[in-house]
């Protein structure tokens, strides 16, 4: 931790999303703290990402706080406007996007998410807003990482809605179920990052400050941890924070 | 230059032709684009057990929800972005008087663009292994397939070609040459998948004002063309209008008290209007 | 005949062929003689009619001769510009299109057309243009109208090639084989109109000069008369001639 | 503005990186928008064995395959309008060096937006009942189907994914956005069918030159930016340049006299220059 500097969690988390990012990756990323990742990786060590939002907008880059992708502030910068099919057809169910970066409300072990419906103890369904293009990213994206806040509740061995698939559906594997790419291969949280794989989900890092013992417990599925235990994910530096800050989300709706 | 049919029409004498039980499909995508006014015009109108189909649900369909005028829509998601939820659809889909026939947003746009091209079906990879794939299939749109090139297991899914769209556009001529500025996300393939097509413009130009390259719906499609200036209001038509974030916020805070808040809503800014301009000098003083 | 009026037998299938176009007909063109009934139709009695090229012109109004309909003369005018998949796709194939105007080497007597090759007696092959979108126009429109220059050669029972269906092909009727729409109602040459229906083929009129028997002879297919003989097709009008020679094909390129 | 990469190459570059037996898609129609400069650098390279697919096939295709470079072409039809046939490529068929698949014009466009989209097969009612349907049947890559929903007849073609695609556009910019005026057939399709694909410009302009809502090709899908302007000479660029009837005219004449005519206008405007900059000084003059 470089000294006097200290960050939200919020912030930490989008660090750590930013990290997914490889440079090259053409990435569709979905409403808030994915493209919040998005953008700081394309600002920091990914400065050749294709950033794509299925609205149509082509590597958009905002200026402006906006309030979902089809808020017009988002499309700011934008160097090319296109269709729905354009983005989620022929870039995505074409197989030429390697990254996707989504959201959830609810994921599993192998990284299928729920962004469809809550089912409460008592029965009360509580619904959200669905797929929109998250399910087609899950099933076409060369590889998927999940941006979410830490909270056990959203950690679940059986979805209440399976909305997107992840590595594995009840013990069948992509392939098997028809889908193409590696799937999720991180859950990254604002206390640690999950490396998912073939075999499971790893912790692969917590962040400055966790304890892995409590990420743990806070994460009821099933979870590896490495043999020297998790290691500590790097910390933000001046330079993302200030990004984040004054540029990429000044209005603090996603990382205060 | 020729120049084409007139196909003009107010928005009541368009919402006048719609029977109640019309298969709609809609094409604003949750703040932006919403066919408002006509949402507005249908609701006064006391339209009934109509099915709505569209790509991203936003405020034109939660209107026409919380009014109690859709009985099934086939949607692939929806939300007023940040402001909330759609709670005029999820309140009556919870309350059972509205059947949701969830897609996902590609799978959706697929079936419409196989209606759009006539196409006797189109196979996708989207929904495979998802708890989406089950409600289309179980009521036939959709089918466990696989490919005969290579035997990979798909979904093979009908052609949607819903009664009439209704789109709103930058601006048109009179023949329904129309244009449309910013991402078009669903809308071409919504337009084309109607059987009938009205487009709201923001702006009626002469025919031959917009360059031919640039028109992105041509009038050969179009069945009707209403002039709406500030149609889309409270959502927002990129180069020409914001979203009014606080009217949006006041809607969907009217929602989350459940069906009595958008009834209120309803009757203040809907039923207790004449017309949808009586509404904009309303909302907009 | 109007007294004095004289026209080419070019002018004259231009006109008889304008005839099958009906008001309000969304109209496939082929490049030539189609062309020039389809502009003729809509400059005299169906000014609705729409026009529309398979390259993606919509309702062109050319003031020039064009050399095909690849030739940006053949586009002016035109209202709006898109795409092959729009016109063929969208239009066409999704069921939008009435009429389809044809051009072709030879036809059959249920109005299957070969655009692709000939075989001479000797065997040798000779190589036309093949579909483009003909086959297409063929198999999806409404209904389409062959026009086409009466020669003899041109009439087969069995085609070389069968590049676009007709009313049957090999015995099995649209529906059979998949085929939308009625088929080919008309063959109209630059002697005769033949009608073709759900029977065959029937010598609806032969035009103003035309001795009957003369074009039943030059018609090698089953060809039905009707009882009291054919009519007689109506003569252009001076309007149409007009039209024709100063507007439609000024370097008479088709009708001369 | 984010300013993206830069794919900028000269076309001798580029053709270098193109290997004999490459699939090349190709979008020129008949006498407007061909790849006339890449043709020639294909042809001056001396690369052979493509295959080379077009919807409607024009002056580009001729001359590569009255060059026998071409083994195997896949077309919708093709013509050089007016002037005459394609006799490079008749003459080729006819002779047994290259073999030509037939399809309609709409059923080959329909294989390239299945491949553009990656769907796993895509269904047609065109070509069903004709000789068109056979030799890509017996191919492989169309077979006899039906509709699962209504049990119709249909044919089932697998997705078209050239290679390599050559397109010829109005402008680009350094990172690959491209627009094109007028009509655009099958160049949509084809440029997004093909695993790399290069935009041929008359004119390169500066990132954001080009109204985001103008870009008919966006540059997520661009791997090449090649500098030619009048690169389509002797055809037409709509709104840049008319064809030149004379040439094109001497170019069928040449054809019309067999294989010695076509390969003495090779001789003499393509093995005879050292670059198209040349030819075109040679032709223009």
């Amino acid at each position: 931790m470089t000294p006097g500097v200290t960050w939200t969690r919020g912030e930490m988390l989008a660090v750590a999303g930013s990290l997914q990012v490889r440079d090259g990756d053409v990435t569709v990323v979905g409403l808030g703290l994915p493209q919040v990742c998005g953008f700081l990786a394309r600002r920091t060590h990914a400065p050749s990402v294709r950033l794509l939002l299925e609205i149509g907008a082509f590597e958009p880059d905002p200026t402006e706080s906006a309030m979902g992708i089809a808020d017009p502030r988002m499309w700011e910068g934008s160097t090319a406007f296109g269709s729905l099919l354009e983005v989620l057809g022929v870039m995505l169910h074409g197989q030429r996007v390697s990254l996707g970066l989504l959201g959830a409300l609810e994921v599993d072990q192998w990284g299928s998410l729920n962004t469809t419906e809550i089912v409460a103890e008592d029965g009360t369904r509580r619904r959200f807003r669905g797929s929109g293009g998250g399910n087609d990213i899950s099933s076409s994206a060369e590889r998927t990482v999940i941006i979410m806040t830490h909270q056990p509740r959203k950690f679940a061995s059986t979805l209440a809605f399976l909305t997107s698939p992840g590595r594995r559906v009840d013990g069948r594997s992509r392939p098997e179920l028809g889908l193409t790419g590696e799937g999720p291969t991180a859950i990254v949280t604002d206390r640690a990052v999950i490396a998912l794989g073939a075999s499971g989900a790893t912790l692969e890092s917590v962040h400055p400050g966790e304890d892995p013992d409590a990420v743990v417990a806070a994460t009821p599925i099933p979870l590896a941890v490495p043999a020297g235990g998790p290691a500590e994910t790097p910390s933000p530096t001046r330079f993302q924070l200030d990004l984040i800050r004054s540029r990429l989300d000044p209005k603090r709706w996603y990382t205060g | 230059m020729t120049v084409g049919l007139d196909r003009r029409c107010s928005m009541g004498d368009f919402v006048a032709g719609i029977a109640d039980g019309t298969h709609l499909a809609l094409a604003g995508f949750a703040i932006s684009r919403n066919a408002v006014a006509f949402a507005h015009e249908l609701v006064r109108a006391g339209r009934r057990h109509l099915t709505v189909t569209q790509v991203i649900g936003g405020l034109e369909t939660d209107l026409l929800a919380a009014a109690g005028a859709v009985d099934t829509l086939t949607y692939g998601g929806g939300s007023l972005d940040r402001y909330g939820p759609l709670h005029g659809v999820n309140q009556a889909a919870l309350g059972g008087s509205l059947t949701l026939v969830e897609y996902s947003a590609l799978a959706l746009t697929l079936r419409l663009h196989a209606g759009a091209l006539g196409l006797p079906f189109i196979a996708t990879r989207s929904m495979l292994g998802s708890d989406l794939a089950s409600a289309p299939t179980d009521r036939g749109e959709v089918r466990a397939g696989e490919n005969p090139f290579d035997g990979a297991p798909c979904l093979i899914m009908s052609p949607l070609r819903p009664d009439v769209a209704v789109v709103h556009v930058d601006a048109a001529d009179k023949a329904g040459n129309a244009a449309i500025t910013g991402p078009t996300w669903s809308i071409p393939e919504t337009a084309r998948a109607a059987r009938s097509l009205a487009v709201v413009a923001e702006e009626i130009v002469k025919v031959g004002d917009i360059d031919p390259s640039n028109v992105d719906i041509p009038a050969a499609i179009v069945d009707a063309v209403i002039p709406a200036p500030r149609g889309a209001y409270p959502t927002a038509v990129y180069g020409h209008y914001d979203y009014d974030g606080a009217h949006l916020q006041m809607y969907v805070d009217a929602g989350a008290s459940g069906p009595a808040g958008l009834a209120a809503y309803l009757e203040r800014w809907v039923y207790g209007t004449a017309s949808f301009d009586e509404y904009l000098l309303r909302a907009v003083a």
